[in-house]
């Protein structure tokens, strides 16, 4: 049930894109108003939901004691799952997670896991027997594009978010929940590639007409610590410099928006 | 029903959470909150946190699940995996499909579906933060849900539980109570046909007990038709406003 | 590969219905004949085999010692199961179990859970450590309408037939086997509803005019322990007194049907 | 085979349960036992009870599995989750995927497809009780199932294993000669072709030992096919009997 | 995704066959080239990658200490599976393994488990508590025809290839590596039936119009371990032994090949 | 990226296996290799083992997924059970799943899909021995393979990682790099036009450490570019020796 853009919509779309306006009058490289509710899942360890105009992700956070995997018996487990719920868009199906899903989860993991937000060694209970195992679940309701941005600002916003559930868990031999341990604060950004011209937070329509996508993870010392290219065109080397050099500053406010968000001390 | 354990339920003649026998939680209900849905409504009930949403009347796939002389209405509760203390694993368990099946049966008797052969209305409950009545809280959401989608129905459906505490009948269990409780039966109600779509009951009751069960919650299914109404008339007239404003700024124009 | 009723089938059986008359003769409120066969089959700790008329549907029980369910350290695990295998009827497809199949083996479930057919705390070896557990399958070979009553009845007569293996697993801490601790024997009854006439056992061509139907499980004390509407039409608050009142009558009737065929005198 | 442990399978030249070594197990067949299925047979088999039901020729779904010239023939060998001491998982496992091919593949040689193209025949198969050569009985039963179904075929498959027990070759292994036997040889046997539609094989055996093996197992399957005739001519003339009570009762009227 | 031969050809090939001649002028009894290649895959344990013609698998074996089966505590665990990859025709499908694989599988694993080819009693490590789990993986990369021979001479040869793990597991207790105890070579021939003329070794075009194939596994004692009819015709019991007869022969050159193969002295 | 443990990876300017900073792993690729697939190609990439197959264009199944326009160009990367040191379970994980479709979207940019609407063209890539840098394999291989099918390309896509071990960039990570490094950036590059099709980066990197990656693998990848056409011409002439040899042995018949 792929849903395709009206001809004259579509070159309408490409016309604007061209004398470098957008449907919603906004510059190509600003973001829509976006909106951030964070700790308000209460059965969640952390929450929060993301809205960027009428994208709407809500990201929760569970966890509970578990065994570590054999090669890493000091790290606490971390796992990414997204669900594109058939709520969210006439597109999306039931059943079991597809590519897109997929790639969503694994983009948003791979920024967390690589970018040390959480310092997992912290997370060890015993070394080789118990570990704190997290499950970071993304949970789309309303799809009107730029997923990777919304779900990848929800996640790092719901682990901020997280409480440590120690009085819950016997095994945990702690009797007093604790924040999360946070080591970095990392941030995603996603360039949409239209023809030649490069916009930020695209919307849906804008996807439907997209050739690629570049997303960028930057931890607030600004380095890289994930890039994702998406879609079936391509970046040339030179616009990947371009972007890197953007996502600085973009991701350095939507950083601050994230902490603003979360009322958490500690950090 | 729980375990039994001896809990205190009941203080002087109050519920733990201050209500009185027959008093239900605090509902709120929003239409129209989704942007991509036909219709949606977004309810909390207590502390349930519910979205429901709607697509459709819309081309039925697979094909061979069509009827020729009327649109299907297909219901999928789902529960968020953080919406409960224990992690949900994500995908259909065997609760759920029973609920989605009930869910479905319920509504489509209330919708006109004879005006869309072949068709199906699809109806989405998302369960974001659970505590006792989802399914109540679902059926009562999708039904604005649908409203809101403009489908075509003959009543909204509301829906409520009543059950049984420390031998008392009381109304809308929350969430202490339907776990350590004797009783729960949660209906679905159509005010206008004054008829149950859906009922369903797990426990220890007598003929009495249900009857007192019954009338409670069909009189609270009653108030709640009420709160349903008034998120469709908000929505509606933040709709009105919305275009009476518009009107008015092209007339600056 | 669903069958439809004929027409003139359909009509037939409308205008039958409306004389308060049936296919076969049978009063509204009437069994087929009920044949129970009980402790056939030999693997199989208890079983039963339940014909109503043509409606022939096998129930089984397994034990073995597992762990208990976290929130119920001191009780037994029951689990209930119901394959509508393609055998029983052309309209049955191979593969997992659909939404019939679920409600059918849930609606079984609950009668004997909420109906404390079972004393579950009897089941418990070692407090949160190791528990029996319990799967009740039900198999459907021919279908001829009224599952969830020969289903809900062979359940009962099951579990009343069903030998505690205990000798057969050292963890269980006993040498002999011994009969399962019956508390309760809870059994169903189901009224089915076509435009306003309610009828008892319905047959596979009464169920393709049903408009709903109205299952109620009553113990030994006439109390209700579960009920479910099913199908899509509705029942008036009235009617499912007069369901629960014929229910009592029926229902021990039936509870004497089983007790007779199960031949076990500890009850 | 099992695990050849040191037991003992033969005392005074008869097995354990008295049996000598060609000697098969009690069976009865009784044809037409289900009402939906349009053909059926209830099998028991010393201790194995097993049900076989067959559906069509009817359409083959899915569209793009059916063959233009001919019918398919399509078996399911499903064992129930009560008829094995460990319960048995519901679903299909490795072990009954492929006794559901060999068994497809065993019946489709006897059946007359070329006069149903792009039709299926399903068998299904469902062992409610299993002690050892229930992929033999399934075969027999299926065969009696098709003929119940009034299907057009050249002839009724027998099938029957023999093996090797304490180095003797005996016929049809029962549950204990199963687990602690050394070879297990089930065979599909066409009496009016002599020819084998079923050969599987696992143990260990000379090639002495084999021929006389299925020299055993050819022999009992024509015993079979006789109880296999005998169920069917039973159907019949409780059908016959039937309708000459309807004629005489029609008769009186 | 089923190919068809086209009539012509069909016409052809059983020409061909009538005359006892094959489309690559190979006698009726006469294997293609056979290629072996063993211990060429370093991460498994052992592997041998078999060409016959164009066939082409590979076969490896992976081992890890898990528990034994409850009822053959003194034994290690074997596991066949095999997949029928997209990459090897047209006509396999992406998914769970189907009937064709797992036939596949399951005949290999007979010949290889009931002709003892392992003493599996070497691999437990504690009774009842810990021993070696077995995988045997068939990887069909190009199929031409005769799987069941390719796969059953690659997994005999992967099982003498090899090398038990045992300083790679704490819980295995040995500090040194050792070859696989090998009881048996156990080797299987396939003989296919064109209307009645037995071939031996037949390529995909042949296998297209056969009507039944035969395997039979020998040891090196010429005892028959496993047999397996398969298709849908028949075979008559005359010729059944005919076949043994010449799989005496057949198997006996076979096995000649799998040792010098393998380059194994202590067998 | 791995888990940061105090590995040596640089020893006196050179990486464990020898290797300078910006030296590939040994490569070769054979095309061809394959009789069943329409184009082939076998890849050694250190102790990688990696075979990629084409198939198509042919209809595109299930027909929903089909493209009016324009073909689509379907990757699978799968694992051999044995191709890792601890067994991987068969079937797609997530990782491949991931990997199937960047390699898909990838792929499709070279491809002249529009030549060929409603089809598929369906790649598929097995590692049989994994060692870091399969997905660059398989794309380097895939394309080979794409080329040697006769499907009409605007270009190879050669592929290639470069990554941060002990604070230096360098080329090609090897397996213990892999693990125990900072950084890795597999790319994927069409050489005729200068672009990125596959870019993907994990770990830690400053800008700087970035360019000189990117600078690093762009010229590997025009290195990989050169076997990959030398591959092909191998292919080539062995083929036309082919035909050559049957010419001259018809000559003499």
């Amino acid at each position: 049930m792929k849903e395709m853009l009206s001809k004259i919509t579509e070159d309408y779309l490409y016309r604007l894109i061209k004398e470098e306006k957008r449907i919603d009058d906004r510059d190509m490289f600003e973001y829509r108003d976006m909106e951030m509710e964070v700790g308000q899942i209460e059965p969640a360890e952390g929450s929060a939901r993301v809205k960027l105009g009428d994208t709407d992700v809500i990201v929760g956070t569970k966890m509970e004691v578990g065994d570590p995997y054999p090669d890493t018996p000091e790290s606490g487990v971390l796992t990414t799952a997204a669900e594109l719920i058939p709520m969210a868009s006439p597109e999306y199906e039931s059943g079991p997670p597809g590519e897109d899903a997929t790639e969503l989860a694994r983009v948003v993991d791979r920024g967390i896991r690589e970018g040390d937000a959480v310092d997992t060694t912290e997370l060890c209970i015993e070394k080789g027997e118990k570990v704190w195992v997290m499950f970071i679940d993304i949970h789309v309701l309303d799809f009107d594009g730029n997923l990777l941005d919304a779900a990848g600002i929800g996640a790092m916003a719901a682990l901020i978010d997280t409480e440590v559930p120690a009085s819950d868990f016997e095994e945990a031999e702690k009797e007093e929940d604790y924040s999360l341990p946070i080591e970095h604060t990392v941030v995603p950004v996603t360039f949409t590639k239209i023809k030649d011209q490069l916009i930020l937070d695209s919307r849906l329509e804008e996807e439907k007409i997209a050739d690629a996508r570049l997303t960028i993870s930057l931890n607030e010392e600004n380095e890289i610590v994930a890039m994702q290219k998406g879609l079936r065109g391509v970046f040339d080397y030179e616009s990947t410099k371009e972007c890197i050099n953007k996502a600085k500053e973009i991701t350095s406010e939507t950083r601050e928006k994230v902490l603003n968000a979360c009322d958490r001390e500690n950090l | 029903m729980g375990s039994n354990k001896d809990i205190d339920l009941i203080e002087d003649g109050k519920r733990l959470d201050g209500r009185d026998f027959d008093e239900l939680r605090e509902i709120s209900i929003d239409a129209g909150v989704l942007k991509r849905a036909d219709g949606s409504a977004y309810l909390e009930w207590g502390k349930n946190k519910i979205m429901a949403a709607v697509y459709g009347p819309r081309e039925m796939h697979p094909r061979h699940a069509q009827e020729t002389t009327k649109a299907v209405v297909r219901a999928r509760y789902n529960m968020a995996a953080f919406s409960v203390p224990d992690r949900k694993r994500p995908g259909p368990d065997r609760r759920s499909t029973e609920i989605s099946k009930l869910v479905s049966e319920a509504l489509e008797k209330v919708v006109f579906t004879e005006n869309y052969p072949r068709s199906v209305i699809d109806v989405f409950i998302e369960v974001l933060q659970a505590s006792a009545g989802t399914r109540c809280g679902g059926l009562t959401a999708a039904s604005v849900a649908l409203a809101d989608a403009g489908i075509p129905m003959s009543d909204m459906v509301a829906s409520c539980a009543s059950g049984k505490i420390e031998g008392e009948v009381v109304l809308d269990l929350g969430k202490n109570e339907d776990n350590y409780g004797q009783a729960d039966v949660p209906v679905g109600y159509i005010p206008r046909s004054d008829e149950l779509c859906l009922l369903q009951m797990d426990g220890n009751l007598t003929q009495e007990e249900y009857e007192k069960a019954m009338e409670m919650s069909i009189d609270a299914c009653k108030d709640i038709h009420e709160i349903q109404r008034g998120a469709l008339r908000e929505r509606y007239s933040t709709e009105l406003q919305e275009e009476e404003i518009t009107k008015a700024s092209e007339g600056v124009e």
